[in-house]
């Protein structure tokens, strides 16, 4: 160990691309986990196929998971890696444009044989590991099978599970390059194979032997180190996005002292939530799989009417099934939280990649008039507080509450440090309680002084009421055929939105000049780029401002303002221009769009270039 | 698994205590109206508490029903009623929750959550108004309406073959199918007592008169000069009887395959006729296409009213709750702050 | 006839009101047509209550049907009526507010009877046809049910068949008044109860009673005529929105030579369009009522991919959930007919009310960038043209397009000077034919330079071809992945949207000055109010410019600059603000709402007040 | 009515001509292979042309099935394929339909579709690919999965009782309900001949293995070791039997409850047995419901194999188009001139 020159770095991203069935997440995760667990800030970006499994060795079939990690602040995954690992041909073909110039390419010598080749579509007679087409690069070729089937031969297993192991060898080598410990994953393998104690024997004995294979071979020239980032201060945990928002959801159930109800209808990016929450019944968590989104929706709002904290979640497509049930519930004004966590469209569009082009179809996209709060979420980690905040928005507001997430911060992960339960605000329900009856009737559309209505659960003596979709009369609830109080109703159940605006804070840069000449508004998983890039900027001598939106509807009050602030303001959004539109809408400001609508989100570079642009103007 | 059971009390209240402050808005002669008060007579004899009851109903006429019951109530949209229903039902066991629809609401654009609520099975009592026609929107077609019915949207006919409901109900895998009729208003009661009694998802189908839009579709069975001959009444362990003195009956030829008889002539007795066994699912399908079965030596068959099937299965929201309580019991009590730290972390100092 | 005094009229609005039961909407229809016959011009406006029947007697069972005619051009319903005929005591009290102060008022006494006040909820012993209540009024109180049993005791009805006819009683006393002839509704009469005679007959005797008793009473003191308008020289009819609807998609099938396919769920107020398309199936028109929404949604999408001139209709609630597949529809890009007939929401809202709150769902309402252009009716016969005009753009330009309608355009009633099949634009449909194909592979994303792609019909031999909600490779449609890819095509359908403001019309001024101080700036059923708004205002002295708005999506291409030549322009809507939200995003410009969100048209005098407030500033 | 009969010619195209220049993007080892060999191989023997053949689907790993095939089609949207397929046959009654999607895709989200489809019996082929689970979405449990079943969404086991698809299409009064599967190709090919054969909607289930998700779920209808004794294989009017050397048969004792029998133990002869009647729909019910009977005497009851109902009706698409003719003979080809003038006019000169 002591041989070897070590090269000390601050940041590194590293992509491992194989075919969906090497088993890349997994060895993505435990990279990351163990990272993590060295101290370091981190990101990461799986990029997987919409396929179960394509056919084996094709680039429709290439899974891969990309790490950003650093001894400084991490804000993306990275725009370009630093290492490139490839289990196969059409790995490496379909990978080789993420890598910068110079970067580390370590290929499975095994995956380049013929037939993987041909099912790359090479060429006849072309090996890019063989001939000079990787000059650029430092290749690593290791005969990662091989090696991986020698070292298990004494293991009784059949080629077949053997070359399940694969890719551990990688991990173990890629352990070793990046000092990292191999317990966090000899731990995750023993109890992951606790049943099958052979296979998990195996896994530990194929990392083992990548790791001593790096320490002795030439691997050995290139080994880094990336020393822990200077994070603030506490105990940290990696956490993903979709997990992150359940743990929100059980975390407001608990601050608010309610059940949580879960029903959904899977869909990717967002059935990993209903994954994770059905896991933790022990929390009184009810999930229900509903038989479609109009049905999940429905339980939801009448989960809402009985008292629980009433969740449903889906992707565009989706989403936009629940429309009418969401317009129900706003008339209602009952609590529900519609979780969307979006994913590049129209229609099915690229069903596995990102874009944030639901944030109009959440703001507009019901009959009539049916205003309603809209959250989101800026990374993996702040799904814990977006969703929280969106739980509690619609249980102290009475009223349904959108939630915006995307499938990189649902499949994204970051290191987290955690909130206690105590650390976490109380969400105040207001309950209507047995006697709380003018002369004796309940009023179940008399309002505070925030316009919120109370409610009444059914169980309760003395509150009987019906709720429905027809519009009600002001206060008594009772079906109305008035225009004018038709009027009325629409205007209250506009102005109890607006209202929330004081029951949010201010918007806060969260970097750069309160003036000047430029700034850049951003909402949703944009924020770690457009954080990185004027971080750059501002070491490169540029100083930019930087807003980042959690409460897209309504703004907060001193949006407006702000923003008159500066000269331009920038809205860079994964999608044709949306928050744009409200900005310009709403304050009358010439808004400028910067669109990237690639299913990826913004490159650091991206974002640099179009300020630059900008300012040279 | 054993499934949650409404609480059992003396109720406390009366029918009249059930009557809301709000107008009725149906047409006058409607059918709705005997249903409401049936289901008002009902419902103190019960032994729930009034505030424990609810009623979710769809958008259509039928669906006004919840306005005009004092109880809690929601009135939503259009197919979704049972739904929104088993969602209220699995989040708080101890309801009894209601669901009245029509025909188009739960057979057309609700089929679907009528059929997984059927398969699923929560503890509901479906009230289905089945008038055969589109009531609230002024007379179209339904899934129901026979074929070559001619209303606004079908001036030539419609060209639809109808569902059975009752047969669609069975094939769903329901736990209860029962039928009566608002013209009835004894059966009536007691079917809706037999569907409150059920554990599991109730269906009971209602023919109910629109006087407006579709007026007399059911008077057949219901008028002297035909209820006899059109109408038969099941009794679980009695024979099929119908007809003037209950002279006629059912038998079944080769186990399978009905003929109408007239039991003196023949000199039959009870026991050569098919006896109703409410447990019998093939029996069940075999009653709810009756009708549809070529009238033979004695005439047409007459449409069975009553319970035509009656089984236990586990409902969902027992099911729900035991799969918390086991998590429980294996896991403990949910640990927020254990949960969100989860198994690996790290600390910086 | 000779001894009365006759006054002249330009203008008069009649409400009939009375019971749901008491055949108000016949009564005024017929009235309708045989003042449409006596050349005024006239606009109609039925307000009908959401229950199919009422308790007959009470306030909610009151329906209505208003009647604006003249012998100047008529362009509203009319803000406040100068008859109002009630057939009872809630009709009365439902309707008073809609009575000019002096005007008419012609009360049937029987139904003012001590059951009907008590339905009505007058306080016990008031009578407001007794009492000085009505002083400010001309009340003619008219026995007349009970002249009206009088007139067909020998008919052999029954009373309840006979009470049946006393509309029409009414019908005859107001064809007196206003000197029209009874010819048309005769024939009607005996049209309709050709199988009943017996009915027919007591029903035109009841209505030649009426105009006797109205010879020959007091009421004689009170005839009126209306001389014809000057109209455009033509051949007229009368046509209500729906049906305007109808025969606009059917033309539109016949001038672009395909089939109608019309699929829909029943739904009000959009279910007329389904009641006329039925009856013609003669033009090989296909009529489905499909089990929901999603249903007649998709069924339209397999009919368009047929072939057919595809069209689905519904109202909010209903194009809620058919957002999912009208997605699916702009990735085909395919051509299909959307139709909104708006009511006012939100979820079931007030259904048998209008609003225009459905914009926004129309233009946003989908996941993901899912562009398509939106079209809007102006009037009851204009719903022809527009709705033609729809389905020209849907089909020249293969993609999905919105018409908006609202419940007052359809069940309103105006002349119409209707076109021949000549006068119609031809529709240009591109399909492909066999042998299009390139290198013998046919390709079903080539566009041609408006950036069109053709129509390949199943049968033609050698186009066989897939297509899908998945993103779709450039030219040849196959499913992409390719980030570029992605970006390209979510621009290129968006620009296609775009490129349709090449091929309408430029915005025109409907009336008023070119530059100067206010442009009013409507979209929909609104025009017919703002025009005779602005034209007494110019009458007044104070000229104001009005531009209507048919294309909502994309706007005319002038329309930017249109509005840069005023200094204020207002943006009335029935709605709380949503075109005036996309006039401000797109030109930046502080344009003005004006908003009634009452279920209900603007009166003439709430447009010109509004002006008037926003010249005086 | 007669329903529109697709023109017979000999087909102008081979298996190969099918498939298209699109990778397939299955698992290795999916099921969905082999469903799509055989359609590949069956469809040029039906005398069709291939450019009126139209594969539609909806979402799922099944429903990627048209990219496979080089026909005109649609990858449509989840839960709708049966919608979308309707409109097209309806406007277009001389194409060939078909439509393929999964037991998620057709019994979940497109369910209301599904059972409206089947009552209303516009002529399409329905290929419903069943492997009791999600298959695209990463294997969660779908309406045809086991009580109990552990998915990903169901950690503790599904609490939902399945639906029986087969069942739940004759309680919608389908005409022609079918099962094979993925791994008999000879069978499966027989009833994609006789589905397509069928004038109506005809139904076949395709038992499928996710080799992914739901590995081996029905391995025991084709494992060497146990393949006889769980699947039965119908055929019109033969007797039921099935085991080792077709030793095993079933008989209905009172005419209505089956009964596995060792048919050379007690000596009997094939009218004693069950005999198979594709007409019967009570039967039809019977057998679709088969499993579900306790085992008794001779073991347990098998699951059958082939065409259980197949009877006639109308068709949609034909009753549409008659009504059409029907019009144009009473009224004449539409004019639009005169229907715009209408029967009131009035001239301004
Ligand atoms: C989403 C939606 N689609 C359509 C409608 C219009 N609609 C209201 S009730 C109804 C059908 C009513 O029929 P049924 O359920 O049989 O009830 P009935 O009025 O006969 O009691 C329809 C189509 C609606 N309200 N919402
Ligand atoms: C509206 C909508 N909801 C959910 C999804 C996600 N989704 C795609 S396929 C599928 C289920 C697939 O199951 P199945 O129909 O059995 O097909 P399989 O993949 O097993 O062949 C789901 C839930 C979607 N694409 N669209
Ligand atoms: S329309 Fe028919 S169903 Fe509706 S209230 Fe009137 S009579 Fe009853
Ligand atoms: S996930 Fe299952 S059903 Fe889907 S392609 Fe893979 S093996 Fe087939
Ligand atoms: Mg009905
Ligand atoms: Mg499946």
């Amino acid at each position: 160990m002591s041989k070897e020159k070590i090269q000390f770095k601050t940041n590194v991203v590293i992509r491992f691309a194989g075919d969906s069935g090497d088993g890349i997440q997994l060895t993505g995760t435990q990279f990351t986990t163990s990272t993590a667990l060295a101290g370091n800030d981190l990101a990461t970006y799986p990029d997987y196929p919409a396929e179960i499994r394509a056919p084996a060795g094709t680039i429709a079939g290439v899974s891969g998971f990309q790490l950003h990690f650093g001894s400084d602040e991490v804000h993306t995954s990275g725009d370009y890696c630093d290492v490139l690992v490839v289990m196969n041909a059409a790995a490496l073909k379909a990978n080789l444009n993420h890598l910068k110039k110079g970067g580390i390419i370590i290929a499975n010598e095994d995956g380049f044989d013929e037939k993987n080749l041909r099912l790359a579509k090479y060429p006849d007679g072309v090996n890019p590991i063989q001939d000079d087409s990787l000059e650029e690069y430092q290749v690593h070729i290791v005969p990662v099978t091989k090696l991986t089937r020698e070292c298990l031969k004494d293991s009784g297993l059949g080629v077949r599970d053997m070359d399940r192991s694969k890719n551990m060898f990688v991990l173990g080598l890629l352990y070793y390059m990046y000092n990292r410990s191999m317990d966090p994953t000899i731990t995750f393998l023993e109890s992951k194979f606790a049943k099958k104690p052979e296979v998990g024997e195996a896994n530990i004995k194929a990392m083992k032997a990548g790791y001593s294979f790096a320490d002795t071979t030439e691997i050995q020239n290139g080994r880094f180190e990336v020393k822990a980032a200077p994070m603030e201060k506490g105990t940290y945990r990696s956490i993903m996005g979709n997990q992150a928002t359940a743990f929100g959801l059980i975390a407001a159930g608990c601050r608010a002292n309610l059940p949580v109800y879960y029903a959904t209808y899977p869909i990717t990016p967002a059935s990993d939530i209903l994954h994770e929450l059905s896991r933790h019944k022990n929390f009184g968590v009810v999930t229900v799989q509903a038989e479609d989104e109009i049905s999940a929706v429905a339980s939801a709002i009448g989960a809402s009417f009985g008292g629980s904290l009433a969740v449903t979640a889906s992707a565009g497509p989706g989403i936009s099934l629940k429309t009418e049930a969401i317009s129900l519930a706003t008339i209602y004004e009952i609590p529900l939280v519609v979780c969307d966590i979006q994913r590049a469209g129209p229609s099915t569009g690229l069903p596995t990649k990102m874009e944030q082009a639901d944030l109009m179809q959440a703001i507009y996209g019901r009959p009539g008039e049916a205003p309603l709060p809209v959250v989101a979420a800026t990374s993996p980690a702040d799904c814990f507080d977006a969703v929280f905040e969106a739980c509690r928005i619609a249980l102290e507001f009475m009223t349904p509450v959108f939630f915006l997430s995307d499938g990189y911060l649902a499949n994204g992960a970051e290191p987290w440090r955690f909130p206690s339960m105590a650390d976490l605000r109380e969400i105040k329900v207001g309950f209507a309680n047995e006697g709380d009856t003018d002369d004796g009737v309940y009023l179940p559309y008399k309002r505070d002084e925030r316009l919120v209505r109370k409610w009444a659960l059914p169980g309760t003596p003395g509150l009987e009421h019906r709720i429905g979709g027809l519009e009600k009369e002001d206060v008594t609830g009772n079906v109305s055929y008035d225009p004018e109080n038709h009027e009325k109703m629409v205007k209250i159940r506009q102005q109890k939105v607006n209202n929330i605006a004081d029951h949010i804070p201010l918007q806060e840069l969260d970097s750069g000049p309160e003036k000047g000449e430029l700034l850049v508004v951003g909402w949703g998983s944009t924020y770690g780029t457009i954080k990185a890039a004027l971080k750059q900027l501002r070491a490169e001598g540029v100083d930019v401002a930087h807003a980042h939106l959690r409460y897209l509807n309504p703004f907060p009050r001193n949006l407006g303002e702000l923003i008159k602030n500066y000269d331009q303001v920038l809205v860079p959004e994964i999608n044709n221009g949306q928050l744009v539109r409200l900005i310009r809408d709403q304050f009358l400001y010439p808004a400028i769009p910067y669109n990237k609508i690639k299913g990826q989100p913004f490159a650091v570079a991206e974002i640099k270039n179009k300020v630059w642009e900008l300012l040279k103007k | 698994m054993s499934s949650t059971q409404i609480p059992e009390n003396t109720s406390n209240f009366t029918s009249k205590d059930l009557v809301s402050d709000q107008d009725i808005r149906w047409c006058p002669g409607c059918g709705d109206y005997s249903i409401l008060k049936q289901v008002q007579k009902v419902l103190p004899e019960l032994g729930l508490k009034k505030e424990n009851i609810v009623f979710v109903s769809g958008i259509g006429c039928s669906s006004r029903f919840p306005y005009y019951m004092n109880t809690y109530g929601m009135h939503t949209i259009h197919g979704r009623a049972t739904s929104i229903a088993t969602g209220l039902k699995v989040s708080r066991p101890e309801l009894s929750v209601w669901v009245v629809t029509g025909d188009g609401d739960s057979l057309s654009i609700g089929g679907n959550h009528f059929i997984h609520t059927l398969r699923k099975n929560p503890n509901l009592n479906i009230l289905l108004f089945n008038n055969e026609i589109y009531g609230l929107t002024k007379g179209q077609f339904s899934p129901t309406s026979p074929e070559g019915k001619v209303t606004k949207s079908s001036p030539m006919g419609s060209v639809e073959h109808p569902f059975n409901p009752l047969a669609l109900a069975l094939g769903a895998d329901a736990t209860f199918v029962a039928r009566s009729m608002d013209r009835d208003p004894k059966h009536l009661q007691a079917m809706i007592r037999r569907s409150a009694g059920h554990e599991g998802t109730s269906l009971l189908e209602i023919y109910q008169n629109c006087n407006v839009f579709n007026d007399g579709a059911f008077f057949a069975y219901t008028d002297r000069a035909t209820k006899t001959d059109r109408a038969l009444f099941l009794e679980h362990g009695r024979p099929l009887l119908f007809g003037e003195g209950n002279k006629k009956g059912i038998r079944l030829v080769d186990g399978c395959h009905p003929q109408v008889v007239d039991v003196e002539k023949e000199g039959l007795s009870e026991s050569d006729l098919w006896i109703h066994d409410e447990k019998d699912s093939l029996k069940a399908g075999l009653l709810a296409r009756l009708p549809e079965n070529q009238g033979n030596g004695e005439g047409e068959f007459p449409s069975a009213f009553g319970v035509f099937y009656a089984v236990e299965r586990y409902c969902l929201e027992g099911a729900v709750r035991l799969q918390i309580e086991k998590a429980r019991e294996r896991m403990g009590e949910g640990d927020l702050d254990a949960l969100i730290r989860g198994d690996h972390v790290w600390e910086i100092k």
